[in-house]
Parts: structure tokens; C-alpha cells; sequence
């Protein structure tokens, strides 16, 4: 997939995570303060801004184009987190003119490592990296860029279903402690919407 | 569940037409950056260590109202209970300084961590010094030996009073941060909710709550308490409150503190004045006694019901510090 | 309907208890006299003329907590919602009293002004001259040819700020007396309700509304107020009433005039500063301007939603005592 | 009836004031605060408290008394209006050793006209004075003590009926105007309270 192609499929992940907000929103409700589908909205507006302006674009200058985006409007946890994400992605993608299975899964590893390097957290502790880390895993098949997506965005969805035996360790979840059995982590939620929407572009190219 | 009723306009343009109208509150004491969360004093002295407050809004007047004399120089104001972007605080860090470095102050947050620390590092690469102070004085979020998990809330506003003082004061960054840590390590809260606040742009409450029952040691934007409980008589609430902010830190006899009785916003001040009638006769017990009081909403969480009991265990620095007069929009003080 | 759920104890003792938490609140600066909703400052110069203010309890800070520098000697509180009764003002008169006359101040009400009224005939037998303010700042209330009929609300603020001021710099009654009827003439407020107050002993809301409904012109003690409608945006509400406040006394091109934003209790700052915005966009258009800026809840219904809007026109006068610093456990200024 | 009888009588009307205080402030939601039932009860039993310390005194003493009681403590319009009822009324008692007809007629009047010299208010304005002073009228018959009562509490509850049709002209229920329509005065509710108690008191002598 070229640079207009990640761009089209980056405009297609804002779309999907703008038209979730209120079931992300929802899902922070009950773990955290009720914020995250406005936080990401935000974030995801941003990025389709950013998106118009840019014309021409390697696949790295497209992620990281949307990960400066979401850093500079999403705020809270989560603008800072997804921002990172994209951002940290994207330099794997340096050099890179087109986006393939390989460097696909370049991208999420180098997005879980630059994640964790943020936030300081880790597997575990029932946040996005529980979805994000198991998709990076997934998507490292050697394949190509449709089946490594469709691996990714698979562990997402295992990912975030066991985010839900998880105790919170971090964030505003985290005070909940045992009460925050039981419930998913909206973050990660986030992370298998945008990696669903990736998908479902990919299998139409 | 009742949908909360708020005068608002476009709940999505609530905290910008906000940040308009405080501004404008300031009677042009503050100006608004083109980062819109970004405010500033217009009359910041040249070779001034800067303060910079900050966090999500709905707190209100914490920490956009908190901008003045011998208090803060800036804050940087995200969206409702979201931290700022970081360029919203790097626009309001880079406003303020004037050569000595900038201090940060603010609540102990995932969020507000991550977005000033990424602020923190692109300041650096343009050689603007910053020290970070993260206010970590909730009781109820974590036991002593964790207190990085421990959440911001009320003392919030201890920390700035003392902070905005020194860094009037004081000349050398590395001294403004040694007495602005001197009062984060010695403040304790413990707060209750009684009923929850909304998001104005879901409309929803970030927490429910029976009709007969408060959660003890709820956070400020609903995070889980300790217990939730019938609601019980003021005195035995505060009972459950003060005895282990006592027991961290801990205070002990003889000790002179400052008294902080935070409303989150819809309790009424003959409550707050009903609970400090309790906290007193315990400090009394214990031979604690109050050198100052302040009962009043400085940080609020929306129209939540319910307070916090904030003590700070003061030495004749920090004293010093408290009396200093300080003027701003929510918070003035002789 | 839902009960109220408040943090008290026998809600028979809240008055009592809250003027003790109130007391210990003013850390050494007031005392509470025999007559228990007498309270008084310590340290009354001798020779000064005494500001004494008072009512119902259940307007906190309003008019306990505003006792202090600048502001008034002493406070006549009652219970919630009840003027206090003749024997309570009159100890609190004789305690302020430095052989210079008290002026009395307070809300225009029935309850209010006969016990005041029967105080003062008190007073008088013993040779104690007082002069009577009281503050009928509701435009709402009653057309301005039935003035008497208007009621007392925020502007209390302004009328104690500004009569404080002069209590504390003019020697003779009748010039303090004439600068805080300059200020009562000069102001008007109109306030709006979004959700009832309840009273402590009976539980029970003093009004009911709507989940949809606001009722424009509401007293601060649920009394009727001039529309009851739909909740509409807070641009819309405020148009509603800045325009009769405006039109009443009348306010004009290049006057100038503080503004007071009053929390009625438990609506968000972030609510008021909207309003503010909106406020200052209309001022702007009449070509009025705004001196000084006053948001927060200092005149309140217990945990009644809503706010009002106060103006007051000002002269070089009355900008002198507003400009005086102040000090107060519920109202200080720079 | 002897100061001792009316001493157990303005005790019999203290109980009967004290245990209509929610149907009182009830009336006061309606039209007012809500807290008229309360104001009352402070009052009320003030009087109780009161009568104990006094023994042996005479009808105009124990009329004096009970409206200092209600000024002293009952706060409020209502704290001031019914302390000036007694107090007022108490001075038509003077040199009287016993309260009959005759008496309890200038009793009510001059409570009457005490009460609209203190407060302003005249008859038709929604206040307990539409109670009070058809009472007063309704009593002057020279008649026995009971049966001037028995007319003064029937005029009353007529008073407090008519009250219904009125516009509230003074007070906290002034700014209802029209809407104040349909409602009865809690002050001339109190008004009726009190003198069925007296009567009831009356007829069992
Ligand atoms: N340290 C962290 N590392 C990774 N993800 C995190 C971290 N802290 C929070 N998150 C993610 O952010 C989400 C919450 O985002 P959001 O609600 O928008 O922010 P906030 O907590 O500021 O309200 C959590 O569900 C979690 O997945
Ligand atoms: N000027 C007045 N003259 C006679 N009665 C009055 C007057 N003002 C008020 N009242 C009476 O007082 C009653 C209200 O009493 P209450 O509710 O206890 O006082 P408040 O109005 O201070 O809350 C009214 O129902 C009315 O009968
Ligand atoms: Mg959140
Ligand atoms: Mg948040
Ligand atoms: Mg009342
Ligand atoms: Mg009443």
C-alpha cells in the first residue's frame, strides 16, 4: 500500500473512532472518568485535518503526520498515548515508500515499545498495551500486509476481552483495583477500532 | 437516570467560551495564548523563577483561575478532565519564562504526566529549564509506600499558595522546587462524594450513586474510593476521614497544620462548616492545632456533591509562605 | 421526589453547629455571643462607626462568614431562612458598638425588617442610634415604583463591601449611611433557578422544577420568580436577563460598573463564566464597561442551581471602597 | 378563666402549634420557604418552656410571656407577627384577674391592631391578619369566654378559606401574585390552629 493509500486508510481509522465515541466514552464510564470517546474524538478530528493538508506523502510522514495530530488536540492520557503510538510507529516506516505485512508489523512493534517507553507501563496492567502488544506479536507472519492486518487486528479483539480479567494498574482505572474486573479497558477498545478499520480497508485494496 | 441540567451553550465549545469569559473574569490581569488552553500574566518581572499550573478543566477556578500575585505566572488548561497537549503547555512554559526556568505544578495524573513531560523535553532541546511537581496528597488512592499512585486533588491548592510564593521570592529554581516539595511531601487529603458531576459534552455523571449512599475516598473525577457506604452522620464521616490522613503522614502532637475543607462543588458551606466544627474537636483531641483555615470550592469536580479534608503540617518557612497576601481571580488571600 | 442528601447531623443543630464551625473557621478573628447567632469581630476599633449585618442562615458565606476588615463588625444570624430574632440583634448591635451609632444592613424581607425594626426600637430606648440599609437589588421582585417590594439578593455583596469600606474610614453615621444608599441605588440583579434548594429540618425542596425547566427571576429563597420555561442555551438566558437589569435603573452608554456573577450554590464555575462571556458581549454592545469582576457563590440557597446577575454603577466613590483591600473568612479582595 | 387555666391553655395551644409544624410548612412550600411549620415549632416551644418558669400569674403575664417566648426565639415574619399577637393582645388584659368573654374580645383586638402597626400589612393581603381579624370582629359579642372563642375559631377557619382567594400582597408569597390564587396563608392557618385549641380548651372548662 502506498503513501495515498495509508493515507485513505488513516482517514477511514478517524472516521470509524469518531463514529465510537459514545461506546468508547461509555466504557471509560465505568472504569475511569467517562472521558476517552470525546478524548479520542478529538485526537481523530485532528488527524483528518491533518490529513487534507497533506498531499503526497510517504506512509511514514502519513502516520506520523496523524500521530502529531492526536498529540497536539487529543490530550489526557489518551492524546498522549495514541500520539505516541503513531508517532513511534511511524519511524519504522522510515525509508519505506510502500506499507507491507513486514513493515506493518515493523510499525505496531516499534508503536508498543515507544507506548511502554512513555507511559512506563507494561503488559498486564490493563491498558491499550494489552491490545496493542498481542497485535504486534500477531502481526510478525512474514505475510502479506492484508493477513498481517487481519492477524493484529484479531489479537486486538482477544486482547481487549482479556483486558476484562485484568486488575487496573495504572491510570484513573487504577484505584478500582478488584472492582476493575469485569470490565474492558477502553483504551484498548480504541486500539482494536483502529486496527478493525485498518482491516477493512485493506481487504477492499 | 436523570440527565444533569447545566447552562451551557455548544457543550462542545464549553471550555473555550469558558477560558473567554475567565479572561475576561481577570479584568486584563491574564491574556490567552493562540494554544487557547495556554493563559498568562501580562505583568511577570524580568529574571522571575515561573511558575506553571495545569491539568484538565471542570476543576474550576483550579488551575485557570489560580494565575496572580504571589501565585501562579500560567497554566496550561486542557479539556474538561483532560491534561493539556503538550504544545498547549510548551506555548504557555515558553510565555512565562523569563530566564530563570519554569517550574511545573500540578495533580499526579497518567495523563497530566505524560503530556508535561513530553512539554518537559521539547522545552529542553530549546534550552528552557523545567522542574516537575506532581501533588500526590489523596490518602485514598494508594498506601504510603506507593505514593507515585496517588492522585492530586485539593491540596492542589496548598501547593500552588506555597509555590506561587517562593517562586515570587526566590531567586534559584533549585529553591522554589525544595519548598514546593517541602509542602507536597507534608499535605494529606481524604475526600467523599456524595453525589456525581457530568461531563458536559456526554451530559452523563461520571459515577452513580444510591440515594442514601456517599462513596468515601472518592477521587476527583469519580475515580473508585475505599468504601461506599449509607450515608452516615457529618461528624462520623468525618471521623472515617480525618483518622488515616492523621495516621500517614504521620501528624502528631504538637504539630501547627493548615486546614483545608474542599467543597467538589454542590455541598453547601453550612456542611463544610458543620465538618470543620468535627475536624477541629478531633485536631483539639490530638493535640494538633490550626494555624490557618480556608473552607471553600477550589477544586471542584463539576456539580459533584461531597468534600475533602486537606491538612499541611507547617514549619515557620512554609508559614511564611501561607501568609504572603496572594490575589487571583479564585483565590485571594491576606 | 427524590430526597435531598446532605452532611449533618440532628439537622435540628445545624445552624448552631454551623456558626460554631464558622467561628473556629475564622481562626481567632470573630466571636459567637450568649445569643448564639450573634457573632462579632475581635478587634472593633473604639470610635468607629459599626457595621452590622444579618438573616437567615443558609445563604453561606452570606451574611455570617463577611464579618472583618473592611467589611462588617458583626453578624445577627437567624435560622435557615429566618430572619434572626430582635434579642439576637440587639446583643450583636451592643457588641459592635463604639459609641458611634450601627448601621444595619440587610435583605429587604417581612421577617428582616420587623425584627430589625423592633431591635432597633430596642436600641433606641438605651440610647443606641442605628441606621437601616436595606438592599432591594431584585429587579425581578417588583416594577421600580414598588421599590420596597424588591428583595435582597446578591448585591448584599456590593452593599457590604462598599458600606465595610466606609464603616471603616468615615466618622460620622450619616455619611456612612449616605455611601452605602449610593451603592444600594446603584445596583440591580436578577438571578434565575435551575434546581431547589432543600431546608435541613424539613428535607424537603423549597420548589419544584422541571428536569427541562429554569425559572427566570426566582428569589434566593425559591420565591416566584417572572418566567417559568424550557431550559434554553446559557447565551439565550443571559440575553434574558442582563436586558431588564439594564433597562431598569437604566444603566447607559459609558457607565461604569462591577459585575457580580453569584453562584446560588450548586452551579459550576464553568456555567458562570459562560455567562460572563456572554454578559461582557452584551455590555460591550451598550457600550458599558466592566471596572471589577466578581464570580463565585457568596450569596446562596443552600444547594439551589442557578446563579444571578448583579450590576453596580460606579462613581469615583464608590470605586474607592470597592478598590479597599478586604478580609473576611467568606470574602476577601485586593 | 383564672391565669392558671389560661396558662394550661396557651399550653394546650403550643402542643397543638408544635404537632401541625409539617402541615405548616407545608402551606409555606406553596407560597413561601417551606419552613413556616418549623418557625412556628422554635416559638412554640419557647412558650412551653416559658410557662414552666411561671407560676401563679395572671391572664395579661401569661399572654406577655408566651409572646416574648415567640419574639425571643421564633425567628422569621412569623417569629415577630405572632410574638406581637400575644404580646400586643396582652396589654387589653392588664388589671383582669380572669379571662372571659368580654376580655378575650379585646384580647384579639388589640392583638389585631398590634399586629398591622408591626408589619404593615392590612386585611385582604394574604396574611394571617385575614384570620386574625374576623376572629377579633366574630368575638366581640359579649358573650361567655367559650362561646366568644367558639366564634373567634369559626371565623378564623373562614378566614383561612378566604385567604384562598386572595393575592398575596406582603411577605415571601408577594411575588407569586396571580399564582399566589388557590392557595391558603400558612400564618392564617396558625392563626386557626391556636384559637381551636383555645376553644377546645375553653369547652372542656
Ligand atoms: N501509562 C499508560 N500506558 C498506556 N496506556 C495508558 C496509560 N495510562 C492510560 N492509558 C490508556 O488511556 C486510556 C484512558 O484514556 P482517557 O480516558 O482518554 O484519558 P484520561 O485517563 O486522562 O481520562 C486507558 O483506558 C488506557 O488504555
Ligand atoms: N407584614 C405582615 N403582616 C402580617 N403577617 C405577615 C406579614 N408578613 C408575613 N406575615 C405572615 O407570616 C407568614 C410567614 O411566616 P414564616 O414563613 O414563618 O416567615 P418567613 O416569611 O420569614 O419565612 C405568612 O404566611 C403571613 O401570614
Ligand atoms: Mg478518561
Ligand atoms: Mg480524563
Ligand atoms: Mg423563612
Ligand atoms: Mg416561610
Amino acid at each position: 500500500m502506498d503513501g495515498t493509500g495509508v493515507k485513505a486508510m488513516m482517514a477511514a481509522v478517524a472516521r470509524a473512532v469518531i463514529a465510537n465515541v459514545d461506546q468508547l466514552s461509555e466504557a471509560d464510564r465505568a472504569t475511569g472518568d467517562g472521558d476517552h470517546g470525546v478524548g479520542m474524538r478529538r485526537g481523530f478530528e485532528a488527524v483528518l485535518e491533518a490529513l487534507e493538508g497533506l498531499d503526497a506523502a510517504t506512509p511514514e510522514q502519513v502516520m506520523k503526520a496523524a500521530g502529531s495530530a492526536i498529540m497536539a488536540r487529543g490530550g489526557g492520557a489518551s492524546g498522549a498515548i495514541f500520539g505516541t503510538l503513531f508517532r513511534g510507529g511511524a519511524k519504522a516506516l522510515e525509508g519505506r515508500d510502500r506499507l507491507d505485512g513486514d513493515g506493518f508489523a515493523a510499525f505496531l512493534s516499534a508503536a508498543v515499545e515507544a507506548v511502554k517507553k512513555r507511559g512506563g507501563a507494561a503488559e498486564g496492567q490493563k491498558t491499550m498495551i494489552d491490545a496493542l502488544a498481542p497485535a504486534a506479536r500477531a502481526s510478525a507472519v512474514h505475510a502479506s500486509f492484508a493477513e498481517a492486518i487481519a492477524k493484529a487486528a484479531e489479537a486486538a479483539e482477544q486482547g481487549v476481552e482479556a483486558t476484562r480479567n485484568m486488575i487496573a494498574a495504572t491510570g484513573k482505572a487504577r484505584s478500582l483495583g478488584e472492582r476493575s474486573l469485569g470490565h474492558i479497558d477502553p483504551g484498548a477498545l480504541s486500539v482494536s477500532i483502529i486496527l478493525n478499520a485498518m482491516r477493512d480497508c485493506a481487504a477492499k485494496t | 437516570m436523570r440527565k444533569p441540567k447545566k447552562i451551557l451553550n455548544d457543550p462542545r465549545r464549553a471550555v473555550p467560551e469558558m477560558l473567554e469569559g475567565l479572561v475576561l473574569a481577570n479584568d486584563g490581569l491574564i491574556r490567552q495564548l493562540d494554544a487557547l488552553g495556554a493563559l498568562v500574566r501580562n505583568d511577570i518581572p524580568e529574571g522571575k523563577v515561573a511558575l506553571l499550573i495545569g491539568g484538565g478543566a471542570g476543576h474550576e477556578p483550579i488551575f485557570s483561575g489560580l494565575i496572580g500575585m504571589n501565585l501562579a505566572d500560567g497554566a496550561a488548561c486542557g479539556e474538561v478532565f483532560a491534561a493539556p497537549p503538550p504544545e498547549t503547555i510548551r506555548a504557555a512554559a515558553k510565555a512565562v519564562h523569563r530566564g530563570k526556568g519554569v517550574v511545573f505544578l500540578y495533580g499526579n495524573y497518567a495523563g497530566d504526566n505524560m503530556n508535561f513531560d513530553i512539554a518537559a523535553e521539547l522545552l529542553a532541546e530549546e534550552g528552557i529549564e523545567t522542574r516537575t511537581i506532581r501533588v500526590r496528597d489523596d490518602v485514598a488512592a494508594a498506601p504510603p509506600e506507593r505514593m507515585d499512585d496517588r492522585r492530586g486533588i485539593a491540596g492542589d491548592l496548598f501547593a500552588i499558595k506555597i509555590a506561587g510564593g517562593a517562586a515570587a521570592e526566590l531567586a534559584d529554581i533549585a529553591e522554589v522546587e525544595r519548598v514546593a516539595r517541602k509542602a507536597e511531601a507534608n499535605m494529606r487529603s481524604m475526600g467523599v462524594a456524595v453525589s456525581p458531576g457530568s461531563l458536559p459534552e456526554t451530559g452523563l455523571p461520571t459515577f452513580e450513586l444510591g440515594d442514601d449512599e456517599i462513596e468515601v475516598g472518592m477521587g476527583a473525577h469519580g475515580e473508585a474510593g475505599v468504601k461506599r457506604q449509607k450515608l452516615v452522620p457529618a461528624d462520623a464521616i468525618t471521623d472515617q476521614m480525618v483518622a488515616p490522613i492523621l495516621r500517614d503522614l504521620p501528624f502528631v502532637r504538637g504539630d501547627e497544620v493548615a486546614l483545608l475543607i474542599n467543597n467538589l462543588g454542590a455541598s453547601t458551606m453550612m456542611e463544610m462548616l458543620i465538618v470543620n466544627r468535627r475536624v477541629r474537636q478531633l485536631l483539639d483531641q490530638e493535640g494538633i492545632s490550626v494555624y490557618r483555615t480556608y473552607v471553600g470550592a477550589w477544586l471542584t469536580s463539576q456539580e459533584m456533591a461531597g468534600f475533602s479534608i486537606t491538612l499541611m503540617r507547617l514549619d515557620a518557612e512554609l508559614k511564611h509562605y501561607l501568609d504572603l497576601p496572594s490575589f487571583s481571580f479564585g483565590f485571594t488571600s491576606q
